[in-house]
């Protein structure tokens, strides 16, 4: 019951967190919350015992993609027109 | 617990697709696929899940253990999506320092 | 006109995955309804793909961890062309970014973070290192330690404006860790019967070492892993002046 | 004598990898390619003598992945790499990480046609894009640039709807060789169909078939003359051999129906832009996409008529030399030297399907074919696009014979190289016999 609680949690935070990355007007702020989604995404993949999934969506998919996006947005421009 | 996956994968993945049809910034439309990507890495893993299992580790407690093998898929999944996303960013740079703008207006287009 | 198709591409993709998901049954791996066929002799075999990972893991490969022995041994394949695709990734990134040279100040990192990454960066890099090489034992294995490490260098070039890797010593792990994998497949083709077959003693099951080549190859991965990463990073951030 | 097929991924990615330590790029890219070439001929001929052969990787399949070679496959091996030779050839200058990406990409198309594994091949596929990607964008001035971005964009999401789709048909079969998910499947269950219809999206944005391809004309006009036909004999060729592969996995009468309308649609829409076009590079790029959907015309009738198998290698191979021939003269205006006029007259003849070249043997067969089915109106499809075909090679080759504008020796002759492929193919009678085994894509 409180697994499914927080699963139902999860899934809505990286639903809300998935909209504002496409919706945001400023792209720092977009792509960090991409990077919460993914962070998100890889709490279910450790309720889903995946721990070594998790483990890499935690360190690569959300930490070193918004390194990434931040380093590049840096190189570019920040706000979508 | 697996319905509220369920829909966190078919949220993400509509979502990405969404962004990526209606954007014109190049930054936008990477940030959607990264999003696609981690909505179809979650379907793997979610595809592979056996109610009452643990993580496939060996611990002699244990009998049942989720399915091992999306997982490792999961894995080659991930890595490809950022190697992927890291060239495609740097090519948004170079197009950046030509064009001096984010825009593509060219990508529906066929 | 475009936001319109946006929303009934995105419904059609939500309703159509919602859908097949009601008809995506729950796994057993002992029903005999997913035994597989032998591709090449043909016929039954019984026994489901996952239900031979989970009773032999440990007796044929040595590792503890079933996903990094598949990830390795039973799929070593893929993980080759996974790593591959890394370094098609990074060789694109370092051209593209070749001619690009950034002129821009950046403003200096404050006194705590500078020293404290300092202090940080070994603490990293053995994390990382511990990762790689208990990849058979406990979760974790080649690639969240090479990204930890480069993770590490990440810290130091925030930390540090003017910090940066030298290309040749990233490029040169680079092609020695590669070079590892696929001469280690080779020697399973010359010294056990097929390529990437394990051809070292698994010695003692649960000991670090142990499991053949699949440390090996983790730490090669790792080292690749951590130095294209941190390629990647280092060619992101542009030239300072 | 044993061949060991993994040789043909494993050296190229070997050298790759220690190309930055090697530094004679040139030199080494040349002798690998070579190497390739023998051993695929070797494998060939293996192949043709004793049947198919297995190279199983680790463990055997379906624990582990294996490379399952047979006859097309083979032939598919030495197109590609004996392609690859000749047209590394034209390059005058290389620098190393040139020559890293093209051997990666290479050494996946191979890969995508010999694995037995839809996983791995969806990471092969990754591979090909990926190196793909960074070669279009090699000159990195705008027109490059944007067509690497387009081409980039609809890669990474036909890699997300590839792994919708293989995830769906793992979730029906719990295993992912492809012979054992073939042995296995009957009727076409909800999650079966809509993975069959994730993975033709997913690779048809490579396979270059109808609603998907809007990046080709973009790529090819941006990449560089021999980046545009390594394109064309590469990774596009792969990728309708792995939609062969998928009809044979999903063999059912809607399936092929399927494939058959999507390339009636491919073929004439490809035909008729190509007609409108003014960049000669966007006219070939379109050309391609009416030459792909012909292909998956011939792939359509499979199931109904044997004269399928020999059209499928006859267009493919002929529209892979011809087209990478035309490619690499498309670098400059005119035709100047006579090799170079040879090259590209002979090459037109055979995209047109006029005997005795190789593209000639392509059409008449797929007619045959449809004639067999009594399908008239594939026929008249056909004839009408050949048309089309002739009126605007008729516009090209009137310009470009008329400019005068040299090349270097290096420029000129893989062209004329790959010019005589296309001719022995359509001339050499043995050709008739290696490809009329019956067959030959089920082993």
């Amino acid at each position: 019951m409180i697994e499914s609680i927080i699963a139902w949690v999860m899934a809505l935070l990286a639903f809300i967190a998935a909209v504002y990355a496409v919706e945001a007007k400023d792209l720092l702020s977009s792509a960090i919350s991409a990077g919460i989604a993914s962070l998100v995404v890889s709490i279910l993949f450790l309720m889903l015992h995946a721990p070594d999934v998790a483990i890499t969506e935690a360190s690569i998919g959300a930490g070193l993609t918004m390194a990434i996006f931040v380093y590049s947005i840096g190189r570019t421009e920040r706000w979508e027109k | 617990m697996i319905w509220a996956i369920y829909f966190a994968i078919a949220s993400l993945l509509a979502i990405g697709i969404y962004g990526v049809i209606t954007k014109k910034n190049l930054m936008k439309i990477f940030i959607s696929i990264s999003i696609m990507e981690t909505g179809v890495n979650l379907m793997l893993i979610a595809i592979g899940y056996i109610p009452g299992g643990t993580a496939p580790i060996e611990n002699g407690d244990f009998t049942t253990y989720v399915d091992p093998l999306p997982q490792a898929l999961v894995l080659t999944a991930i890595v490809i999506g950022v190697s992927v996303l890291a060239l495609a960013l740097v090519m948004v740079i170079n197009y950046y320092e030509k064009n001096k703008t984010l825009e593509y207006r060219r990508l529906m287009k066929w | 006109m475009r936001r319109m198709a946006g929303i009934v591409l995105a419904a059609l993709l939500f309703a159509c995955i919602m859908y097949a998901f009601t008809f995506v049954k729950t796994y057993d791996y002992n029903s005999s309804d997913y035994y597989y066929t032998d591709p090449i002799e043909g016929g039954k075999v019984n026994e489901t793909v996952t239900g031979h990972y989970i009773e032999n893991t440990k007796n044929e490969t040595g590792a503890i961890n079933a996903v990094t022995a598949i990830v390795v041994e039973y799929r070593g394949f893929d993980t080759l062309g996974e790593v591959t695709v890394l370094f098609t990734a990074s060789t694109g990134v370092s051209m593209l970014l070749y001619s690009l040279h950034q002129r821009r100040k950046r403003r200096e990192a404050n006194l705590i973070l500078k020293e404290g990454s300092k202090i940080v960066l070994p603490f990293i890099l053995l994390t990382g290192a511990y990762i790689f090489i208990h990849g058979h034992l406990t979760p974790g294995g080649g690639f969240p330690g090479g990204s930890v490490i480069a993770s590490g260098f990440l810290l130091m070039m925030v930390a540090y404006p003017k910090y940066f890797l030298k290309e040749s010593r990233v490029s040169i792990t680079e092609s020695v860790a590669g070079m590892i994998f696929v001469l280690i497949g080779m020697l399973g083709l010359v010294f056990a019967s097929y390529f990437l077959e394990n051809f070292l003693s698994l010695g003692d099951v649960g000991r670090l070492f142990s499991a053949g080549i699949i440390p090996i190859i983790y730490i090669a991965i790792g080292f690749k892993v951590g130095a294209e990463l941190s390629g990647i990073m280092n060619n992101l951030k542009g030239v300072e002046e | 004598m044993v061949i060991h097929p993994v040789l043909l991924i494993a050296i190229p990615l070997l050298f790759a990898f220690l190309m930055p330590l090697l530094k004679r790029a040139k030199a080494v890219t040349i002798i690998i390619l070579l190497f390739n070439t023998l051993l695929a001929i070797l494998m060939f001929h293996n192949v043709y003598n004793n049947g198919p052969l297995y190279e199983i990787i680790a463990f055997s399949p379906p624990i582990g992945i294996y490379l399952y070679v047979d006859n097309i496959a083979a032939l598919l091996a030495v197109m590609i790499n004996l392609l690859a030779f000749i047209n590394f050839l034209s390059v005058e200058k290389v620098e190393i990480k040139f020559a890293m990406l093209y051997l990666l990409a290479v050494a996946s198309s191979t890969g995508i046609v010999i694995t037995g594994d839809i996983f791995n091949m969806f990471v092969f596929f990754e591979i090909a894009a990926v190196s793909s990607y960074a070669l279009v964008a090699w000159k990195r001035d705008k027109e490059a640039l944007e067509g690497a971005i387009k081409y980039m964009v609809l890669g990474s999401i036909a890699s997300v709807l590839m792994l919708v789709g293989i995830a769906f048909l793992y979730s029906e079969f719990r295993s992912l060789n492809i012979y054992d998910i073939m042995n296995r499947m009957d009727e076409g269950s909800v999650l079966i169909l809509l993975s069959f219809a994730f993975l033709l999206t997913g690779i048809g944005v490579e396979a270059e078939i109808f609603p998907l391809n809007g990046w080709v004309p973009d790529a090819y006009q941006g990449a560089a003359g021999s980046i545009a036909s390594l394109l064309s004999f590469g990774p596009s060729k792969a990728g309708i051999y792995a939609i062969a592969r998928l009809l044979m996995i999903f063999s059912w009468q809607q399936s092929y129906d399927l494939a058959l309308y999507v390339g009636i649609i491919t073929l004439l829409i490809g035909e008729l832009a190509a007609f409108r076009q003014e960049n000669v590079k966007r006219m070939l790029a379109y050309s391609s996409i009416g030459q792909m959907g012909l292909i998956l015309i011939s792939l359509s009738m499979l199931d109904s008529t044997d004269y399928a198998i020999i059209a499928f290698f006859f267009l493919l191979v002929s529209h892979a030399a011809s087209k990478g021939a035309l490619f690499l003269l498309s670098e400059r205006k005119g035709f100047g030297s006579n090799a170079s006029k040879y090259a590209g007259i002979v090459s037109v003849m055979s995209l047109i399907g006029m005997p005795p070249m190789a593209g000639f043997w392509g059409k008449w067969y797929i007619i045959m074919g449809a004639m067999q089915m009594e399908a008239w109106w594939i026929i008249a499809a056909i004839v009408f696009s050949s048309v089309v075909e002739a009126a605007y090679f008729a516009r090209y080759l009137s310009t470009t014979m008329q400019e005068e504008e040299h090349a270097s020796i290096i420029a000129a002759y893989p062209p004329a190289i790959m010019a005589t492929l296309t001719l022995l193919l359509g001339i050499l009678p043995f050709i008739y016999k290696i490809a009329t085994i019956g067959g030959v894509i089920n082993g």
